[in-house]
């Protein structure tokens, strides 16, 4: 490997406590990125918006995004290469002695829901709850909110069902204030796409993509090597632990494998359709769905 | 009616020894004494505005209204004439009397930044008056005036006293002519700190009211 | 020294053109939907409006804004007050008032809600705790320096409690309290909108949560100068005439304004 | 009415204690994380001064705080005083100062940020814009409320500028910088947490939004709690002696705090 | 050295009507009349505090520097004595000296509301003689005086004036004595809206001065 500074630089923004950053942090760790011939430059950030904020002022090179924004991007016109990262959508969780058990008990119940209407989980349920013939948003009653309030809520009873992030849910869980209702992955069969499909994703500006293809495979590389290795390899978790802010045992496993069982599979043509078809479904017009050329394969 | 006793009174620098005094219902005094030695501070331990010095009033329990008219106007001057007076219980057409009585007719409606000092003097005179007071204190009530103003006014509160011969009144000047047209006593502050001296009687109604008045006074050593 | 006790009419209408104008040119040269022009907000504007949005939206935070200011003037008014007056009751709560002006609203809001539930009163008390401190501050100011020399007048012609009040403090702390207005205004407009984005499922902090979300600069500005139109109608219906009538007594050459 | 000039120094040091008490008598009652004891944040804060990691995030937001207080005031101050001694500049002005000031702190730090990249200068300015019209509508107040007869007075003996603004009109709007200081402090570092929170990679904004991610109450408070010492201690090394001293020529009567 | 002339003064209603004056060097003035007529909306005019009414300065070209008692003392507050003094560019010596010739010898360090108001207005004669004026405005200069203290500024300001020869002086009053004492010329105000009728002569020094005074007074009609 070359030396440091003469290595080619990719600048990340990433969620201080975001699932991404454990694998990141791995990378960089191990030195996987000098492996692969770049050089990962990680600017921390506190929550989401600052993440997209640090991208769109062009501070960083790529941040973590989910497909819905990147299409809302692309519909403003900026296009973004979507390098998929994760298939969590997220999990409805209720309280362990609820007696909801289908997505129809939900009716007439007080539902929260993280990240506000646009939350693409939130409009899956929706999406399936109205194909069994329920209109959610108009039976129960939703509450917005941030999700540590969210998780808060639910374990005082203040809510009934949650509609939140994965690590979220994993932690209620590990804890024993929640048990999972569904993961929202499972509505995407429902709704007959394929399994897995990798809803986050690494974005970055498409310009400056095209113009750094090698530095964005080099990337990829990295982060196949480092998929396999926390996947593989459980010790590999222990540098990551830090970050993680696992309370116990339980909730470090929670997290560990509810992170591995997000892996996608690589991206083929049939997939990117499906990703295409979630948009759709998620109430894109068909002309503006992102082309599937933003969506980055990786070379065999 | 009022009786006072205190050992000093102190700033920085002490400004008024040791005092005792009485007024008596009907009173007319007149203090006198240089600029600075210390009568507006008498004044204001009379009115019951010091903290650490108070006056014990005597005869009916009922507190003592008092008039007091400061050296400055002190008029509030986001209120009318009209609201000032009203604002010490005087109705609108007693108001309209009074500011009448004091050359300030026609004035009621206009607020105090729009008179000259002369005629905010008087129109604190007239809020002064229109509580009925049983101690007037009169803080240098005919400064800035021209001398038929003066004479005017000076008529108009003898005429005042004489009707309510149970008013007591203290009135700071610096004009011995005023002294002698309107009390029937002086007193005279002197010295640094100030004491209290008694003086001659004035002329007219004071005569009787001297025989009545019991203004003891004790220059104590302290 | 500018003594025209009223500019003329057309003053009051010639900087927002200027801003419009050069609002127009610069998104013209710049081109980018991070800078929507006027017209493009304009029309955001009128489709939220017609949709019904904008005014259930608006309605809502108006509502939060009101009821939340209310409380925090007239408490804040009232502390600031007693602070301003008693130098004991100052020197003890002054630690408090510090504390609790400098406590983040962020703090405030959590703890509230995390108590409270995702509830109204929660929204409210939440906005009103991060207000009152500052009401407070500027009052206790105003408080200080009264003149001694009225105050010693009312002692002696024995004003009421009511009379103190309104004809010998209120206009002495009247600048005050419109600097605690104006600046009151905007702050509370500024809490709701957090309170609003951490856990109320309405209003136009929610509302600029999801603009923001996809970068739609253009609701984003729509919304917000929809609450500010609001504001400068307060402020010109309400404000300005009650500003002139209260600095009717004062002298010709000092009236400003 | 208060008159003592200085209350005795013990007055400063009651509420703080009984507040503690009441904080811990809470958290011992509730047991819970999401109020923790005040000896849990004291050691969440001493691990993260162990650490250095306070130090390093307080610095930061202390220089920025101290950085864009300075700038907001002096402008704010400037501006404030204009619109204040002229009826026309204030006719003018007023609507973008209405606008300035409502305009959400989220649309500034967005555009800012946007514009300029996520660095240093965009963060401060971005709180200086916030902040200006705050201190503009309070000194506006105070400009406002100058006496003319000290005005005409400067006049007929013909003050220079420097006499005008250090003997004239400083000493009368002192109570309004006051004001605009106490309150601006506040509103700054609010403004700044958020500013921090989008855009920067330290500070106590940081901090406290990744505490909140996690629920970290503790730590919240812990970081909350140290800047609201620092200001504390500002008050009462900087503020309060300097008061003191301004205030020395009010009548004692009149003398409060 | 100085010229005005003017159609009126009014604010809600009229003061002033059409004036027109000259005053020159070395003029002794002293202006009497009613309270409220418009003595001190005259003065401000003069001292150039009107933003409507100017008057013209003739002669050496130089801006005249001028020393102006208000009728209330209106020192700075919160500066001390000295500090209010050298505002107008007294030194401490020629404050201390000033101070001393007002009766004020060592209260330098006081604060404005640390003095009776005797004493402010004689603060404030200090600053407004500290100034060296080449024109002194007067507003009721002797008001809350005790006579004694009365009578040594009187002869303070008429040794001042001897010793300036190009001194020019107007002083509100109400004492005729007064006027007599200080002043070469008198001008009265009168009626509503007033008009200026200029009087006889005093006495003293102000024989001399009146063989130059060249005041000329047309009280024209509107
Ligand atoms: N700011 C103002 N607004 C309205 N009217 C005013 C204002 N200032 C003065 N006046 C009026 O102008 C007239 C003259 O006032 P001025 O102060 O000149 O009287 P003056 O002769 O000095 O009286 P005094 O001897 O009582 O001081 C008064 O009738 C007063 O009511
Ligand atoms: N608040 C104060 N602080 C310090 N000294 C004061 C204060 N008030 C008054 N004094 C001092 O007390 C003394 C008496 O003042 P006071 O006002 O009673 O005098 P006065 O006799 O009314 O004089 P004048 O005739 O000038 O009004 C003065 O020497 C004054 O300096
Ligand atoms: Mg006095
Ligand atoms: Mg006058």
């Amino acid at each position: 490997p070359l030396a440091a500074e003469t290595l080619p630089a990719l600048r990340l923004s990433v969620l201080q406590y975001g699932t991404a950053h454990w694998e990141l942090d791995y990378i960089q760790r191990e030195g996987l990125d000098r492996q692969q011939g770049f050089a990962l430059e990680l600017h921390p950030v506190a929550n989401l918006p600052a993440s997209r904020l640090a991208l769109t002022s062009k501070t960083v090179d790529g941040a973590v995004a989910d497909l819905l924004w990147v299409q809302s991007r692309y519909e403003a016109g900026a296009a973004l290469l979507y390098v998929p990262f994760s298939s969590r959508i997220g999990e409805v969780v209720v309280a362990p002695d609820s007696s909801i058990s289908r997505i129809a008990d939900l009716a007439g119940k007080r539902i929260g829901v993280a990240g506000g209407p646009d939350s693409k989980g939130w409009i899956l349920l929706q999406r399936v709850a109205a194909g069994q013939g329920l209109d959610l948003a108009a039976s129960s009653e939703i509450q917005y909110a941030a999700p540590p309030l969210l998780s808060e809520a639910l374990r005082r009873g203040r809510l009934d069902a949650v509609v939140t992030y994965w690590h979220f849910a994993a932690r209620l869980q590990a804890e024993g204030s929640a048990r999972t209702l569904m993961p929202l992955s499972d509505l995407l069969v429902e709704l007959s796409l394929a399994d897995q499909l990798p809803v986050l994703g690494y974005v970055f500006r498409d310009d400056w993509g095209r113009q750094n293809r090698e530095l964005v495979d080099r990337f990829a590389a990295a982060l196949r090597q480092a998929k396999q290795a926390l996947t593989n390899n459980p010790d590999a978790w222990a540098s990551v632990r830090a970050l993680m802010r696992a309370r116990d045992d339980r909730t470090f496993a929670a997290l560990q494998s509810g992170f591995v069982a997000g892996t996608p599979p690589a991206l083929d043509d049939e997939r990117i359709a499906s990703l295409q078809q979630l948009l759709l479904l998620t109430g894109t017009a068909p002309e503006r769905v992102m082309p599937s050329s933003l969506f980055y394969r990786e070379h065999p | 009616m009022l009786e006072l006793t205190f050992e000093g009174k102190s700033y920085q620098q002490s400004v008024l020894g040791p005092i005792s005094l009485r007024i008596h219902r009907g009173d007319r005094i007149c203090l006198l004494g240089p600029s600075g030695v210390g009568k507006t501070t008498l004044l204001n331990i009379l009115a019951g505005l010091d903290t650490e010095i108070r006056a014990t009033t005597t005869g009916p329990s009922r507190e003592l209204r008092i008039g007091y008219l400061f050296q400055e106007p002190r008029l509030l001057p986001w209120r009318t004439l009209y609201q000032n007076l009203a604002l010490v219980g005087a109705n609108r057409e007693r108001a309209a009397h009074l500011l009448g009585q004091v050359g300030l007719a026609g004035s009621g409606h206009r607020y105090p930044d729009q008179l000259s000092l002369g005629m905010a003097r008087r129109a604190a005179l007239a809020r002064c008056l229109a509580v009925q007071p049983d101690l007037l204190l009169l803080d240098e009530p005919f400064a800035s005036l021209d001398p038929e103003r003066a004479s005017e006014l000076q008529g108009l509160i003898t005429r005042l006293l004489d009707q309510s011969p149970s008013m007591a009144m203290v009135c700071v000047t610096h004009d011995e002519r005023d002294a002698q047209a309107l009390a029937s006593q002086s007193w005279w502050l002197e010295g640094s700190p100030a004491r209290l001296r008694v003086a001659g009687a004035g002329r007219g109604a004071a005569a009787e009211a001297d025989s009545r008045s019991g203004l003891t006074l004790l220059g104590r050593r302290a | 020294m500018t003594t025209q006790s009223r500019p003329s009419g057309w003053t009051n209408w010639v900087a927002l053109p200027v801003l419009l104008a050069l609002w127009m040119a610069l998104a013209f040269a710049l081109d980018s939907a991070l800078l929507p022009s006027p017209l493009t907000v304009l029309q955001t504007l009128m489709e939220q409006a017609a949709s019904g949005q904008l005014w259930h939206h608006l309605g809502v935070t108006l509502y939060r804004v009101a009821v939340s200011f209310a409380l925090a003037m007239l408490l804040g008014i009232a502390l600031g007050f007693w602070m301003g007056r008693s130098a004991t009751v100052n020197a003890v709560l002054d630690p408090v008032l510090v504390l609790m002006l400098n406590l983040p609203a962020l703090v405030t809001i959590i703890l509230l809600y995390v108590w409270m539930g995702l509830v109204e009163p929660a929204a409210i008390l939440a906005v009103v705790i991060n207000k009152v401190p500052n009401v407070a501050v500027t009052i206790r100011e105003g408080a200080r320096s009264f003149d001694y020399k009225l105050e010693q007048m009312a002692e002696v012609y024995r004003f009421s409690g009511r009379q103190r009040l309104w004809d010998l403090w209120l206009p002495q702390l009247f600048p005050y309290v419109m600097a605690a207005t104006r600046g009151g205004l905007a702050l509370i407009w500024k809490i709701v909108l957090v309170v609003e984005l951490l856990g109320r499922s309405d209003g136009v902090g929610f509302q600029l949560h999801m603009a923001f979300q996809v970068f739609d600069v253009s609701a984003i500005l729509a919304y917000s100068l929809a609450f500010i139109a609001v504001v400068q109608l307060i402020e010109l219906a309400v404000l300005q005439p009650l500003e002139r009538r209260a600095h009717r007594w004062r002298h010709p050459e000092a009236r400003h304004a």
